[in-house]
């Protein structure tokens, strides 16, 4: 069962049992709801955006630990970000998920331990589910904040 | 086969004609193998009877004068008529197409597209996988048809009074699946066909979980059209069957168009081949066609009495083990006789994905998601389930697995 | 690969990797199968490919989230890299379809019901395959627009002044086949390309007889949909490929419908996967796309540069063992720059069908009929001829083989 | 080569190069059309019925060995039958070519010498082209003189 400890690290469940930034932020500056057809998981993701930094930042829904797990860190790690690094930390997550680069702990945070998930292809749209939303997220506050001042 | 039916199936010997159930997985004591709803494995005597084709006499099919081409297309159409026979059904209306999903595409667009009109009404049922949904919703949004949903009972059966209600004069199409993949409810297809006929309706029997695993009788069910597809009954990927009433397809316009459906081409236009012919275009999936065969002549020696009687014993077993877990809960019918043995749940606190990934490590394969039927997922409430599926070589020794997995699941996600 | 261009194929030595080519028929010494453009034969690793996918890790695709389920989508999407990568297109424009002519159905069904209108034009050539032209035939008759054949010059090149002298406001859609598989020809199809687009056509390049047999750079053609076909490329029945333009994708709603094209289902309605999916329904053809996957790395290997280079050699002797023979006709371009190793050709006073016949007494394999061209056959007066065509295996044996066989097919049937 | 012995036996050579019953009825009680998809043949039939009987009956049309042989032999064996046994004759030569009955020489005259083709199932179409358009074009002549008169 190495393959079982190594998906499923201690951070990992702690997050998924206790999840952090979990909720709905109310006057969000942009707020996205995405779902993954494999499984049917839905994500609802609302950040606050204050002088182009991320200053609150809730992840909603049910799915699986990866899942949960997954958004609960993100919440933790791009909290306090400008919105260029937060895209960079996505960018950074995206690649790790892909088995692209190996994941560095300083940009990650305690989403560092998901990186066993690459090797699970299946469960690789499980942890990217809500770290896609957020870039989908800045992309339409950007939009929004373009047209609409 | 008369006699095969009072013996017991040997699920053991069977498994032992299974080479991937044998050869064990790395990290694992072999493989349980629970998902064959999503597809089946393959006895050695398929593979064989494929590869024999194409290293003995692998040529083009229907055209070729030369003896290798000949004897090609006497194997291909050999395993059109055992597929027929095994469902009862006459050759000339077995269609081969490339999964069931095609086969019912092929009459939403040649039949739907031409025929249907505003007003009319497609009416499938709310457990109805989704190839058996986005078809017509497809075609309703090209013609103008509506599409509608019958609701289930609490207990997951078809809501038989409902759908009496919602047949019309409107009603052109009733499309059913025989046994639901999600819940594992049998539905009463003899009957909604002739209700729907009573009305004027068109049937397309949705039969990709039934044929598999138990008799299956395409004349005496009636319906106009019935699917299925290869991979879920010991056949290869690759191939499906539309059994479709003679008459109708001598009435239908062709779906695809090109070689082999053709009798004339002109710059004109063109007339169309002989039924099942009219309906292949382009070279058949011929090496999939004799696999199919036999896996067809396979189901047919051990006897699809058989296979559904062995399918009901581990169906109970299964339940039995399931209901032995605290914080389990099963879907559909509890009734055996009602029910096939592809059975889904749910375990609190677990996620199906967790339970999938965490069974996995024991050997246990399992499915975790929505199965395709996402009306049917709302319906319930649910995001997704976990379902464990049988066949012919499940043992009781695949369920105990389970269920110890089940046990050792709950234990390490620290469910309530 | 770069270097590999420069040394000549050894075709004795890649034939010996084909199990059939080896295995002496009954009453023949040896087979000498010269009907490669009706269906390749298989090299043993595409077979075990398919085998050992079977036997190692046969499970349903995509969706499961145990080990076996991941690594069959792992070794099912490699294939689709492999077969991209083969054509330089971007793999999520390249789909998998059942064959060559499902892929042409996919266009004309999902695009062209859609979209065509009474009084618009498609162009095809008097020298398409049934597969290229009676799709677009039924597409008209359902949508009111036409169908128009651009002629052909004496010596069966493409009338590319014709051609620009059809095209126009109303065209469509141009859909020409890149190399005739009656002819051999090989048409211009990125002169074609542009000129469609410079009317603003859209393009169908059937690509089903140069994707095996010469490099095809689909990115280099630029059309937005190119079909091709497993079969005849050393892979597996069953299934085909529609290498289209990304974009073009993304804007075209599905063909068909049903499990894996979904992104959700409601009752209401259905959104769609990304492409390629959105346009794969059901469970693809999984062993067949592992095994199309290792012919397209075979082909790759080898070197695409390299077989036409040595098919350009067959073609040339067979032409000239033909010229050979008395009473004997070739059609079509005689100039091997300009041909591809198909080669048709009647005999005075024997009918094709005896010469196929005669032919296989001799252990030689050919084909004989119209090839599913019968427009083409009509244009040149002819009701069907006899086709004798090469492929990487093909070596001067074989051409010496049909040439010694036909000398005995004019004297059996006493031809003038 | 047995087997091409076999199926292209002498006397069907000879009526393959010595065509009986070539051409057109002018003024014919019926006539048919008939084509093999597979290889593009053609076959016309023309017959002249007399007191329900088969006065005249010619074949035209292009084809290999065996179509064009079949079709001579059909001629002459169905010349001078009353229409009923001509169907009873197709009927027995459709069943052989299928190999489910063996050749009858009383009732199949030279056409006997066929017998060999059925193991080529790609010939039987071949084979069975003019003698499948006999029946039909039977069938339009009852048809006609129904209705007509
Ligand atoms: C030029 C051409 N196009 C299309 C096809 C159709 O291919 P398939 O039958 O595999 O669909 C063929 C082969 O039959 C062909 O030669
Ligand atoms: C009930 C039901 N119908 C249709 C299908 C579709 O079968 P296929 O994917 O082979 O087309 C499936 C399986 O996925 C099924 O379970």
């Amino acid at each position: 069962m190495g393959g079982l400890d190594d998906l499923y690290q201690q951070l990992i469940l702690d997050h998924y049992r206790n999840r952090r930034g979990r909720g709905r932020i109310e006057g969000a500056s942009a707020s996205v709801h995405e779902h993954n057809p494999v499984c049917g998981d839905e994500c609802y993701l609302d950040i606050l955006v204050e002088d182009d930094r991320i200053t609150d930042i809730r992840a909603d829904g049910d799915g699986c630990s990866i899942s949960q797990a997954a958004a609960s860190m993100l919440t933790e790690v791009a909290r306090g970000k400008d919105l260029e690094s937060a895209l960079d930390l996505v960018e950074h997550f995206r690649l790790v998920m892909h088995g692209d680069v190996v994941p560095d702990e300083d940009i990650l945070g305690d989403a560092v331990a998901l990186g066993g998930v690459a090797k699970y292809p299946v469960r690789v749209k499980c942890a990217l589910l809500s770290w896609l939303a957020l870039r989908e997220c800045i992309a339409g506050y950007r939009e929004a904040t373009a047209t609409g001042g | 086969m008369g006699d095969s039916t009072h013996t017991a199936l040997d699920a053991r010997a069977i498994r032992a004609e299974f080479p991937i159930l044998s050869s064990p997985r790395p990290g694992a004591d072999g493989v349980h193998y629970l998902d064959s709803a999503a597809t089946s494995q393959k006895p050695e005597r398929v593979l064989d009877a494929m590869d024999a084709y194409y290293r003995e006499t692998n040529a083009n099919v229907h055209r070729g004068v030369y003896e290798m081409a000949a004897e090609a297309t006497q194997r291909f159409e050999a395993g059109r008529d055992a597929v027929a026979r095994l469902v009862n059904h006459p050759r000339e209306g077995t269609i081969f197409t490339k999964n069931a999903t095609e086969a019912i595409n092929l009459v939403a667009w040649a039949w739907g597209v031409r025929e249907l009109r505003e007003g009319d009404e497609v009416l499938v049922t709310m457990m109805e996988h989704h190839s058996n949904t986005v078809p017509w919703q497809i075609v309703a949004g090209i013609t103008g048809a509506t599409v509608r949903f019958c609701p289930l009972t609490p207990e997951g059966d078809l809501d038989m009074d409902a759908l009496r209600a919602m047949l019309g004069d409107r009603t052109r199409m009733v499309a059913v699946v025989h046994v639901s993949n999600t819940l594992g409810t049998i539905n009463p297809v003899e009957e909604i066909v002739s209700m729907a006929h009573d009305v004027g309706a068109l049937t397309m029997v949705d039969a990709t979980q039934s044929v598999p695993h138990m008799p299956v009788d395409a004349t005496a069910i009636g319906s106009d059209f019935l699917a299925f597809t290869g991979h879920k009954m010991c056949g290869p990927t690759g191939i499906g069957v539309l059994a479709a009433q003679p008459g109708r397809l001598e009435d239908m316009e062709p779906f695809l168009g090109g070689g082999e459906m053709i009798s004339d081409v002109t710059t004109e236009g063109s007339t169309w081949n002989d039924i099942p012919w009219k309906f292949e275009a382009g070279t058949p999936p011929i090496a999939e066609a004799v696999g199919l065969g036999e896996a067809a002549r396979f189901l047919g020696e051990i006897g699809p009495e058989r296979i559904r009687s062995h399918e009901m014993a581990i169906a109970q077993q299964m339940l039995d083990a399931l209901d032995d877990i605290p914080g389990v809960t099963v879907l559909g019918p509890r009734d055996i006789a009602r029910r096939g043995a592809s059975v889904s749940f749910t375990l609190d606190g677990v996620h199906p994905h967790d339970i999938g990934q965490f069974l996995d490590s024991r050997g246990v394969c399992v499915r975790a998601g929505h199965h395709c039927t996402k009306p049917l997922m709302r319906h319930l409430g649910v995001q997704s389930t976990a379902r464990a599926s049988a066949y012919l070589y499940t043992t009781d020794e695949d369920i105990t697995a389970l269920h110890d997995a089940l046990a050792g699941c709950r234990a390490w996600f620290g469910a309530p």
